[in-house]
């Protein structure tokens, strides 16, 4: 029952607030190097796709990590990583199937989204509601009903048409 | 310049071609085993996987060295040996996870990738294209663009 | 420095000399930023007169203090240069990117003075500047460019400023373009960039911007973000970008069509309208810490442009290839603006141009064998072959390239067709048919016919404003919003008047033009949501957060009226004279032939009263526009003033 | 910096190659008096301090004493000595300092005994042997390496010190050092060695005289406890080296580990700590590898003989390039041994520091994107599950 932050790319309109805003919460400066969420600019699908950590329920990043720098917190149960341990051998990096861990240029540890303890400035500065903080139960029973939804206004065009 | 190594497991053919160059450009012998860059062929063949120094930013390949002989380069952040200091006692080689260190058996050293100081045979040579030379700043990878276009790609 | 980056880069592509110096806190103090701080680095760097082609002029990308923070709506970015176009102060501002990468690479401003020997590219990668070879991308278009220098630097995420053909021949209206779709694209800067055989700036930045106070700065900042999502045109603005004020001008008949000869289009709003966006996408695009997003990436389905992927159906592109060229669908204006942006070439004055081009044929003034085929109106193919030829210098397009005056003399012996003021083509609507603090800050632009410098922050768009009478402008806003302005009381008091009915132009075009000057120099966005939303109070308020400067909403306001009188002080070196503000003939002679404004013209006599009182209240000599050192020594721009006065 | 060394740092894991003259004296050397200069520190060469007060901020030499507003403690280990007779003797050398060395490298004659078969031991047997000398060793356990290799690895590597010309005495303990003032011979419950110099190494216990009763809480290990920190139960104080006691970051036990580059982060962290800054000490990494004749061999976590009989579980597998000795405690890998390709201990220690259950993990590892570690585990898979049932 992960919490993590559900992306909708639908609604990005790729102003990076999300990106500043983290590298100002974690690092007090903005600095995109430092970002754990960038919005990418994907001219083929002409969308924007904010890349940020999806917090798995099995993280490999945890599995491979020669120092056990990686575990899941307690309070919030975001996968975060132990400054002190971390030797910036960029493993997790290696195995993420969304290369989201990446290295602090000045600090030397590896980065990703830690939920901001709890509360995502990401998610409170973005203006579009293209993100949001979701349980994984609730994104899967959220997309259900959006399928729900979508059915049913077709079946009313169809009925529409029919009348 | 600022670069690391990255390969890609499944394009990886298992050629060893990248061993030879590497050997060779390194040094001026074609053998494999004297290679910065290893293939580790798992049994049955079928998982391959291109090991090599990922220049860690706190490797502990230094942190075990006697001698000091294994240095963070400041201004590149390349993880370098120097070969004139090392005794050859191999703790770097045990102590590395990430099978990052090679021995050389003939000069009983060890032996550490320096990226060809930013242009790598390896991967000029490699015809699979499964090993890259990108760019360790972090904002925003390649690979999470890979990762996006795979993602939402209708 | 807290909230600069701190230092100026100088490169010198003469000598390959690339030398990194500070900015001083009190030139930061002085004159802000980008807009600010540029002009004053023109002003130091050139001398007068100086041909602006030549090794001479200086090229300058400045971002402002703000730009590249979680500020709302800071991303503007200023190029300036002597404008080969007007001869007068060049400047032009982009939002994008470029200018948060200039500030994370460690640079609040660019200085790019001398000529290569040979194509060079600049390439930034924070502390590591190289002057690079460009030959391979030397007549190359800029996504042609772009592609490469990616493709290069295995990166989508470098910043690129470039210039296309237009740029590389020395085109008197080339844009520099920012990315592939935005550009700096007045005054001609592409072509000071082309003269110095310098294609492109690649820039990297992996820095970061610190800021004075975290708290305070957040607080600010979300509500800032908070008054732009609450004024009254968010909704439209976010929605409909630019777009959503085109279908207003077409019902007041104000429509540039055919190069001003008339200002109503019939089918207007069903095929150039803001409805028409919905056909080609749904994403939105935003420049960086933007919340209204009012670009759009378009993506034409079908027909002959089939494939073409653009961003931006923007007002701008919609009424200068749509009215002025009389382009009748969407997909033709997209292509021609798409060929604009990769040939590097300014819409505007492209457009301004090729209209006076294509009346001079609607005329007779101009056989078809002169220019080698005919220029009928709204053939969207003849358009691209007349950029094309215009970026390469050939045939009938090395006289266009010098811009529509010059073209018009050269063609015809008069300006009559030539749309512009001061040299540069004018944009958008015809003033005949509202006159507005929007319409008189055209005259009275520091860079020519160009009304991005003057933006009235309570102008109200319901009200078709015809010029019976000159000296005022309808207000029409609720009391509420009427309380929310952020401007002085005692001057609140004498702008709008008592009943609020009406404000004055004059004193509105100064207010608004010292506070877009500010708006500018810090990098904020002019756009309507964010110009409602922001004044010099919350500007002080942003500013002290960032930079940590202990500084109120007077001495904002006072930044602004500096930058704006630097600005005259640079173009009366270089010549400027009272008589260049004037409008194209046209307006004063023709009679608007239809629409709502049918039989308006405009009266010379009330443009001249109306400046001379401008130019009083800017604290001006009242006839020659020079500034009285009275206003010179309240500002502290005694050096440049001497230099003016007594050369 | 006070030391009772006479001379600047220097390793002491490289003695042995400098006893075999295989580097010449001043590599031995890390850093030179002039570095310590250059780094604005005041070295202070051969000053043994004697007393301490932590009340008065004061240590105390022979001839005059230091005030102190923050101290690190980094005494370091002294070789553990019995007392067995005749250790007085001419001849006899405990292998811990520079000095040992060059008196080892000085010593004359033929035959040489090394008691203990620690990594020192059997280092400096090999030098011995370099040298030219005949060489005996006596072990007093079952094996060589006691504490780093389960029986198979040990015989392993004790048939190639066998085969290069050491001889081997296991299950004897040492009784007497004999000769007159020199050393002649060593004597032990089932023989008498021949011997012109006896080197004893059998272990190594924290350097603590310094230390009077009750001044600092020590562990249960003997070593000064010290938090995550390195500071010690003193207001100011910290310690870092083989002095302190510390956690083992694959078994979480606590205990000395004194090994070279566990006191190196140590001393970085207490000395980064002192001067205000606040890191934390992750735990020791007990990886030690060792060179036998050119062949080399490596352990880290815990040995079969440590697991009790009823959860232990062992797979070894030997390969023309070598063997590879898991320890497994149920499906946990606990601890592992190799001889020859040691960089398959360092790949592994990932999966220990996991803790998790193999089966899980071998399962789950599908991708061949996970890693060295898992892939050395694949490439046992067969026999791993066969051992699970």
């Amino acid at each position: 029952m992960n919490k993590f932050i559900l992306v909708d790319p639908g609604k990005c309109i790729g102003c990076r607030s999300c990106a500043l805003a983290c590298s100002f919460e974690h690092d007090d400066e903005f600095n995109l190097s430092l970002t754990r969420i960038s919005p990418l600019w994907m001219t083929e699908i002409g969308r924007f796709i904010p890349m940020t950590c999806q917090q798995c329920e099995e993280p490999l990043c945890l599995d491979v990590c020669p120092r056990k720098a990686i575990s899941a917190d307690k309070k919030t149960s975001a996968i975060v990583v132990d400054e002190d341990l971390c030797i910036g051998c960029r493993a997790c990096f290696l195995v993420c199937p969304f290369g989201v861990p990446v290295i602090h240029r000045n600090k030397g540890y590896m980065i990703k989204c830690d939920l901001c303890g709890g509360s995502p400035q990401c998610v409170e500065e973005c203006s579009q509601q293209a993100l949001s903080t979701v349980e994984s139960d609730d994104a899967a029973l959220r997309k259900r009903r959006e399928a729900a939804q979508k059915l049913q206004a077709l079946t009313e065009k169809i009925s529409e048409k029919a009348s | 310049m600022n670069g690391i190594l990255v390969a890609d497991m499944e394009r990886c053919t298992g050629c060893k071609l990248c061993e030879i160059v590497c050997s060779v450009k390194k040094e001026w012998v074609s053998d494999p085993p004297r290679s910065r860059i290893r293939i580790t062929i798992q049994r049955g063949g079928k998982n391959r996987l291109p090991t090599f120094c990922q220049h860690c930013e706190e490797p502990l390949c230094a942190a075990v060295c006697p001698v000091n002989a294994v240095r963070k380069d400041e201004s590149t952040g390349l993880i370098l040996l120097d070969r004139e200091l090392c005794v050859g006692c191999r703790a770097c080689v045990s102590a590395c996870p990430l099978f990052g260190v090679g021995f050389d058996s003939v000069e009983n050293k060890a032996l550490r990738c320096d990226l060809c100081h930013g242009d790598p045979a390896c991967v000029k040579y490699c015809e699979a294209g499964a090993i890259q030379y990108v760019d360790r700043d972090p904002f925003p990878t390649n690979k999470q663009r890979a990762a996006a276009k795979k993602l939402y790609s209708p | 420095m807290l909230g600069y980056a701190g230092s100026i880069l100088i490169v010198d592509l003469s000598s390959g000399k690339i030398e990194k110096v500070p900015l001083t806190e009190d030139m930061a103090r002085k004159y802000l930023g980008s807009l600010g701080i540029n002009a004053k680095l023109l002003f130091d760097h050139t001398r007068a007169g100086i041909d602006p082609l030549s090794a001479e002029n200086v090229l300058i990308f400045g971002a402002g203090p703000l730009v590249g923070t979680l500020i709302p709506t800071a991303s503007k970015s200023d190029v300036s240069a002597k404008s080969p176009l007007t001869g007068l102060l060049g400047t032009t501002s982009s939002g994008y990117h470029f200018g948060s990468e200039m500030k994370y690479a460690g640079y609040d401003h660019i200085l790019i003075k001398g000529k290569a020997n040979k194509p060079v590219y600049l390439a930034i990668q924070d502390d590591v500047v190289e002057i690079r070879d460009a030959s391979r991308l030397w007549g190359k278009d800029t996504w042609q460019t772009i592609d490469l220098l990616q493709e290069e630097w295995k990166s989508e995420e470098i910043q690129v400023a470039v210039i296309g053909q237009s740029g590389e021949n020395l085109i008197r209206f080339s844009a520099i373009q920012n990315g592939k779709y935005d550009a700096w694209a007045r005054t001609g800067m592409g072509a000071v960039m082309g003269s110095k055989l310098l294609k492109a700036i690649v820039i990297r930045g992996k820095g970061g911007i610190r800021v004075a106070d975290k708290k305070a700065f957040k607080q600010v900042s979300r509500e800032m973000r908070q008054m732009i999502i609450d004024s009254p045109f968010f909704e439209a603005v976010s929605k409909y970008g630019s777009m959503a004020a085109a279908g207003v001008y077409g019902k007041f008949g104000a429509l540039p069509v055919k190069n001003y000869q008339t200002g109503v289009i019939e089918d207007w709003f069903q095929t150039r309208g803001f409805k028409v966006l919905e056909q080609y996408s749904d994403q939105k695009m935003a420049c960086p810490a933007c919340p209204v997003g009012c670009a759009h990436w378009a993506v034409v389905k079908e027909g002959a442009y089939a494939g073409l992927k653009i961003k931006g159906i923007e007002i701008t592109p919609v009424f200068e290839i749509g009215a002025k060229l009389f382009v009748h669908d969407m997909d033709g204006i997209l292509q021609c603006a798409a060929i604009f942006h990769r040939t590097g070439t300014d819409i505007v004055s492209g457009c301004g141009t090729i209209a006076m081009l294509m009346e001079l044929y609607q005329r007779g003034l101009i056989s078809e064998d002169t220019i080698g085929f005919p220029v009928p109106w709204g053939d969207v193919e003849t358009i691209c072959k007349l950029i094309r030829m215009i970026s390469k210098r050939e045939g009938i397009g090395d006289i266009l390239a010098e811009g529509a005056k010059k073209a018009n003399l050269a063609l015809t012996g008069n300006d009559d067709y030539a749309m512009t003021i001061k040299g540069l083509e004018i944009l958008s609507f015809d003033p005949r048919s509202r006159w507005s603090v929007w319409t008189f800050g055209i005259l009275t632009n520091t860079r020519g016919g160009d009304n991005l410098r003057t933006r009235n922050p309570v102008e109200n768009l319901r009200f078709p404003s015809l010029p019976d009478d000159y000296r005022t402008e309808p207000f029409g806003f609720p009391e509420e919003f009427y309380n929310k302005i952020d401007m002085p009381e005692n001057v609140k008091r004498k702008i709008i008047n008592p009943d609020r009915k009406t404000t004055d132009i004059i004193l509105m075009e100064k207010w608004s033009e010292d506070l877009i000057a500010i708006f500018n120099a810090i990098g904020i966005c002019t756009r309507p949501p964010s110009l409602q939303a922001q004044g010099p109070t919350s500007i002080a308020r942003m500013l002290r957060a960032c930079l940590g400067w202990n500084i109120d909403a007077e001495e904002v306001m006072l930044m602004g009226e500096r930058i704006w009188n630097l600005q005259r002080l640079y173009n009366l070196r270089e010549g400027e004279k009272r008589e260049d503000s004037l409008f194209p003939k046209r307006f004063y002679r023709e009679k608007l032939p239809d629409g709502p404004a049918k039989g308006m013209a405009i009266d010379p006599d009330q443009v001249n009263q109306m400046l001379d009182d401008y130019y009083e209240a800017r604290g001006w000599d009242r006839k020659t526009g020079v500034p009285k050192e009275a206003k010179i020594a309240e500002l502290g721009l005694g050096d440049e003033w001497f230099s003016v006065v007594l050369p | 910096m006070v030391t009772k060394e006479p001379y600047p740092l220097y390793s002491a894991c490289i003695l042995a190659d400098y006893i075999a003259d295989r580097i010449p004296r001043q590599r031995v050397f890390l850093r030179t008096a002039e570095d310590y200069a250059r780094a604005g520190i005041e070295l202070m060469l051969a000053r043994p301090v004697l007393d301490w007060s932590p009340e008065r901020h004061m240590l105390y030499f022979d001839d005059g004493a230091l005030r102190y507003d923050r101290l690190v403690i980094a005494t370091g280990s002294r070789p553990l000595i019995p007392p067995v007779p005749g250790i007085e003797k001419d001849g006899f050398v405990a292998l811990k300092t520079l000095r040992d060395a060059d008196l080892l490298r000085m010593a004359h004659g033929k035959n040489a005994v090394v008691v203990g078969t620690g990594p020192v031991g059997i280092e400096a047997a090999i030098a011995l042997r370099h040298r030219g000398w005949s060489v005996s060793v006596v072990e007093m356990l079952d094996r060589v390496l006691p504490r780093l290799f389960d029986l198979p690895l040990a015989n392993t590597l004790k048939n190639r010190l066998e085969k290069r010309g050491i001889n081997i005495f296991l299950d004897e303990k040492v009784l007497e050092i004999l000769g007159g003032t020199r050393v002649e011979g060593v004597q032990t419950d089932r023989r008498a060695l021949p011997a012109d110099v006896v080197v004893w190494v059998i272990g190594m216990r924290p350097e603590l005289t310094l230390l009077n009763e009750g001044q600092l809480l020590l562990g249960a290990s003997g070593g000064i406890a010290v938090d995550r920190h390195m500071q010690t139960t003193q207001e100011g104080v910290w310690a870092c080296g083989d002095c302190v006691e510390s956690e083992d970051l694959v078994s979480g036990c606590t205990g000395l580990f004194m090994l070279w580059h566990n006191a190196r982060l140590q001393g970085r962290i207490a000395g980064a700590n002192a001067a205000g800054a606040g890191k934390r000490y992750p735990g020791s990494v007990n990886i030690t590898t060792i060179n036998v004749f050119d062949e080399a061999a490596a352990s880290v976590g815990t040995l079969a003989s440590e697991v009790s009989p009823g959860e232990r579980k062992v797979l070894h597998r030997r390969s023309p390039w070598g063997e590879l000795y898991l320890v497994l405690k149920d499906t946990c890998l606990m601890g592992v041994q190799a001889v020859g390709r040691t960089e398959r201990v360092g790949g592994l220690i990932g999966i220990m520091l996991q803790g998790k259950d193999l089966r899980k993990t071998l399962v789950r590892a599908s991708s061949p994107a996970d890693g060295p570690g898992l892939g050395i585990l694949r490439n046992v898979r067969k026999d791993l599950l066969h051992l699970f049932g």
